[in-house]
């Protein structure tokens, strides 16, 4: 995992193919990795991103569950106590509700109850995140679930190189980690090489993928696309904005999201998932908590509306874009006349 | 002397033969077991006893709901519908799941029963609204008691117990018939819901459609169960196994199960052996997944097919009669075609609508934050408020 | 529930006792109350909560089910389609997971789904929090997962009084409500006429429960008191502290809490549930995106620890106390000479 | 000329009487049936063939099982558990299921199992550890390959599916061995498992102690089946039903089933009928759901007494013999109350030490947060820094 590889070796390749490859090269290398779920063998996956993997490893690596995602899940703790190294997929977010008992309940917990008896090296997949088109059911955004569970990771490719080496590190990590996969760049492309992948980073690092200095947007998984495309049309506005991508958010990484902040003195969080409840106000709350005094302005929120998921034809209203982003930017207090009343 | 000196137990030894004392099977088993076969009716002896009306009567909903698929799959590649699981070969359990409820009864369908609701009086259009993605369900549910499409699969089960339920405590005679896949039988939900019905004697009927697949995923990997239709004696319910394709079988034993349930005799599951003709969905490729000999096998089983030869025995199957309904199905496929033709009246304001009955202060913010954006948009000074509207053709599985 | 009682009429009753009265008279209002959940006929709930209801009312309107909460939601689900007005009880927090399914999927989706069609006036009490000496998975806080939820009503007294007001209004409520019983203020007393209950506010109102001007203190449920308590032993540091109960979190009361922080300058959050991804996250952020510039210090957060619930004989150090308020008020920035870096 | 000219259709009708085509009962269910009756061997003819070494060895654990739970119980009086669930009257089949496993098996017990995994060879200081409160669980699941005792109903039981099944992939002939109540057998988790386990063929066996009672629901409102055992045909696995307070029997069909999944027979599910003679906990108040009579009953059919009457007939039950196996268990008692009345030695920080392999800098940053508290207390600052120590009596159940 620590090969760097010369940039003529790399091709376009999809976040599809680079998370298939992730499993298949930690399948390789480590017979106890084992791939469960709704029609990941024969199938290879709704979304395809199992592909192959039955074909090359047998059908007792990847394996076709029957459809009960407790079951999955339950029978998966039991497989990591046994020593092997379950990679669940659950078909689509709102699929994985089914099973959190088991996820709150035993999954974050093993280790702790057992004090370090019983380890749980599960990853678990889960597509999550809209603006495919899907009907309802098919595009929640559940990581404040999981953010506000002691004892998972959460983590969330942006990138195709990411999409390689989070899961990869995930997949490697003796305590459970909630893989978030956007849906709607499974087909995003990069030049990457699936044969010699690069470097992987830890989890919990976050990265920046934009240096700029009038404010930070902060933001991951399917938003960071929508956060490039806006901080390009800020400078048109006079405005040159830095991206943080998360990557992960539990652990999450203060140093770097805050470094940048200190910097810029402005920041607003994006997700698409509901603001209310959301990761955001645990985001912008830690930032404020830190960097309070190099604030010019409050931390705002760029997120989804709290209603329930939008329906496929008008969920480009209820979905965080470059408008939003844009008009929120505005918002943070850059005229020096600025009279008290708060953000509102 | 002994052990049971101890405080806590008992010296009174007297009873000691014999079974544990409050120990009494409640249910004798061997009634709630299936048939080892499919129940059948078309090409047996016993067919010659169906009455003529029945018979055309269901082929004339069999060929209508043929139809129906065929043009919804095709609005599909049209562009009109996001996505549509189509019911083809399975028609039969549609449509007498529709036929054997009266008007008062209610029916849960899952994601892939738009059919069972059209057959049940539902506008199409308004069945398929949820897959065209304006809404997520375009009926109100009392006007045909029809509850909403159901996806996540078997979550539909309690609730039809609950209402089923409810309405045996309000003293209303009313059935409620619950759809769900072989699939679906895994899922806890399942489980629980017909626990929960036996115990309550809830006159509810659960039909399984077991058409040989979830997705990808064959029979043989969901359960290693004799049938279905067997978990029935687990929850002391009656299990009926029918042959899901014998549109009169269907029609004739979810009717008794309906009867039997109103009657206040509880519910029964029943299992109806079919199969998926076409793929999970227009999305979908099946021949990742199975052979065309099994989907030929199959085809030659086909509902329509079966009622055929019995209503050309019956020398019904005349070319008038046949032309009679083709057309009529043709005219509800070209209605259905022309009203999904037209764009659906879409406000996005709604998105605030309907989330709570009286709007929070925070919906309300949102909501004028959003009618500003609407305005800004409409005068022009942006075309893409979301830029994410792009939806990609392949995402969709 | 408009009737004002004197005082004279008054005489201490129980959390508990208070809420099996709320139960009671609506269930003798209206017919269409239903009360269900395992234990809650014959026994009287393993709290006693749901005591006498099955003996006044039958076992039909106070129903003791099987073992499955997936099961209890989702039939409670069909009979509010049929009219019916169910009263859920989830023995503990924790073993409301197994209905979450239920509770995302369908419950908080239903009215919208149907655009208003079909109505969940269910209302799923769950009692919550530690400080009971319980075992794991008996003392969860799950109220992040709800307020993440758009689409519930998530409510929780803290009082003798408003668990009969706030449990009457929530199960007036054609909306579904989470009903947040904090476990261990259950046999917590106060003056309160069971016979002619006070007047019930409405839902999504935030009270004041003790003035001051030095610094705000936003709580909820089993935080309450142990605010109250801190804000006493906060005189004695020179500062006079202002307690807001937020009582329902959703519907937020931004208004009354803003109106507070705006006029101290200062606040504290405080809450059981984990700090990570819980509910002070939102509320912090939410609080300094409307009163930044009336902010002398950053909004700070005492929550519990982001680990799973303590063993009930280390619960003590888990659950914010008065001297974690203490500290937490002490760092708000009295000091002129702050110099910058943060709140670290 | 007929519908099927349609596209989509086939004109192949040559095949059409008969079954559908890929309908094949898979599974025999005969061989799944439970016995109608509860299997015993004390007080029939079948005991004669029964071994006395067998006897005396489960007379043995029986009376010091009994003995654990009446100490147990007594330090809850004491305040030196916070709530202990005794298994009291169910000895017969918390016994059994420890001695029929061998070491190289897992045990999957539920909270009520404390008592199995004592006998088999855990610590009881160690297994009560959680419901002392001082850490959740106090044992290393690997040294005596017993799972955490567990709370949430029937979760443990996919847990054990996949243990099994994970030891059969790689080639280990590991039994898992898992528990669960009547009451559990109705949540969502034992479908899932049951089913799972049955598709993998995985080697589990299944034990529901039904004990008449889920807290005070009795076994009548959580299900209507003829019996528990009788689940198992819906999943096609053998369900076999014990009189579970018969030793012998309980030894002897868990035996088997162990032996089977070994040999790669696939999944049991047992049902042993037996009664929680005390109530559910010591916090719970049976009288307010069931009568004394009842009880009575069941005192009567008690497991020891059932083997005692066997072991007098034989004349083995002699006063030396007694009072030896009541010294052992006087012993065993004393222990448990010596070792529970001292105060375990707990450290606050291991709050923190165990959540993840390694410690996020948040977690650091809290750890030394409490250090802090800690020092401030020990310097005498502080009595009390949590406000919330005082724990009400009333709200254990
Ligand atoms: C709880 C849940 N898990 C997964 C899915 C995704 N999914 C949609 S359809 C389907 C297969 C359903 O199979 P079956 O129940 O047999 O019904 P069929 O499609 O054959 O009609 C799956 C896995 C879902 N909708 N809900
Ligand atoms: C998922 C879940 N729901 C509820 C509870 C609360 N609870 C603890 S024990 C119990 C009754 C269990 O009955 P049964 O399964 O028959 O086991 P028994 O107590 O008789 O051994 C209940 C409802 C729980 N522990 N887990
Ligand atoms: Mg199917
Ligand atoms: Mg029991």
């Amino acid at each position: 995992m620590t090969t760097t590889v010369p940039a003529t070796a790399r091709k376009p390749a999809t976040m599809a193919q680079a998370l298939t490859r992730a499993m298949r090269d930690a399948m390789a290398d480590d017979p106890s990795v084992h791939v469960m779920g709704e029609d990941v063998g024969t199938l290879g996956g709704v979304f395809r991103v199992t592909d192959g993997l039955a074909k090359e490893f047998g059908e007792d690596r990847c394996t076709d569950t029957a459809l009960a995602e407790a079951g999955i899940l339950g029978t998966a703790v039991g497989m990591a106590m046994y020593g092997l190294r379950p990679v669940v997929e659950m078909q689509f977010d709102a699929f994985a509700y089914p099973a959190f008992e088991q996820l709150i309940s035993h999954v974050a917990k093993m280790r702790n109850r057992t004090r370090g008896a019983l380890t749980m090296p599960l990853t678990i997949r889960v597509p999550y995140g809209g603006g495919i088109g899907g009907v309802e059911h098919h595009s929640d955004s559940s990581e404040a679930y999981y953010l506000a569970t002691a004892g998972l990771q959460v983590v969330t490719p942006a990138t195709v190189e990411d999409a390689y080496g989070l899961l990869r590190a995930a997949i490697a990590s003796d305590d459970p980690v909630v893989f978030l996969e956007p849906k709607r760049l499974y087909w995003s492309k990069a030049d990457w090489s699936p044969d010699a992948p690069t470097e992987v980073a830890p989890l919990g690092r976050a990265a920046v993928r934009r240096r700029g200095s009038s404010a930070t947007l902060i933001t991951y998984g399917p938003s960071l696309p929508v956060c490039m495309e806006a901080a390009e049309a800020a400078r048109s506005e006079g405005w040159d904005l830095e991206v943080v991508d998360l990557r992960s958010l539990m652990p999450f990484d203060d140093d770097t999201v805050c470094a940048s902040v200190r910097r810029t003195g402005r920041a607003v969080v994006v997700h698409e998932s509901n603001g209310f409840g959301g990761p955001g106000g645990e985001i912008a709350a830690r930032i404020t908590e830190r960097c309070f005094h190099h604030l010019e302005a409050p931390v705002l929120r760029v997120a989804g509306f709290d209603i329930p998921y939008a329906p496929p034809m008008l969920e480009r209203h209820h979905l965080p874009g470059v408008d939003r982003i844009l008009d929120t930017v505005a918002r943070l207090q850059w005229e020096s006349d600025w009279t008290a009343g708060g953000g509102e | 002397m002994t052990v049971l000196e101890q405080p806590g137990s008992s010296r009174n030894t007297s009873s000691l033969a014999g079974p544990p004392p409050s120990w009494q099977p409640r249910t004798d088993p061997a009634p709630l077991l299936p048939d080892p076969e499919p129940y059948r009716l078309l090409g047996t002896d016993a067919a010659a006893r169906l009455d003529s009306g029945l018979l055309t009567r269901l082929y004339t909903q069999l060929v209508r709901g043929r139809r129906y698929n065929a043009q919804a799959t095709a609005l599909t590649r049209q562009g009109r519908l996001a996505v549509y699981p189509s019911s083809t070969g399975q028609e039969a359990c549609e449509i007498a799941a529709a036929l054997a409820l009266e008007e008062r009864d209610w029916l849960f369908p899952s994601y892939r029963d738009t059919l069972a609701a059209v057959a049940r009086g539902l506008d199409p259009v308004q069945a398929l609204t949820l897959l065209r993605g304006d809404w997520h369900s375009g009926y109100d549910p009392h006007e045909h008691r029809i509850a909403p499409l159901c996806t996540p699969l078997a979550t539909q089960l309690p609730h039809a117990v609950g209402l089923a339920h409810a309405a045996r405590l309000k003293g209303d005679e009313v059935v409620a018939l619950a759809m769900v896949g072989d699939g679906g039988t895994s899922e806890g939900d399942f489980h629980e819901a017909l626990n929960f019905a036996a115990v309550w004697q809830a006159p509810v009927v659960f039909l399984v459609q077991n058409n040989g697949f979830a997705i990808s995923v064959p029979l043989a990997k969901q359960t290693a169960a004799p049938s279905l239709a067997h978990k029935a004696v687990g929850y002391g319910m009656p299990g009926r196994l029918v042959d899901g394709n014998d549109a009169p079988a269907m029609y004739e034993v979810l009717g008794e199960a309906v009867q039997r349930a109103r009657r206040g005799g509880g519910p029964t599951l029943v299992e109806a052996v079919t199969y998926r003709v076409e793929a999970h969905t227009n999305a979908d490729d099946a021949t990742r997944y199975r052979s065309a000999a099994e989907v030929e096998a199959w085809r030659a089983h086909d509902p329509i097919a079966l009622l055929e030869r019995e209503l050309a025995a019956r020398e019904l199957l005349t070319d008038a009669f046949v032309d009679d309904i083709k057309e009529g199905a043709e005219q509800l496929a070209a209605d259905l075609r022309e009203r999904m033709n037209a764009d659906p009246a879409l406000d996005p304001m709604d998105l605030f609508t309907h989330v709570f009955a009286e709007q929070t202060s925070q919906l309300r913010a949102q909501a004028s934050q959003l009618r500003a954006e609407l305005d800004a948009e409409a005068a022009g000074h942006t075309e893409d408020a979301a830029g994410a509207g792009g939806v990609a053709e392949e995402a969709r599985p």
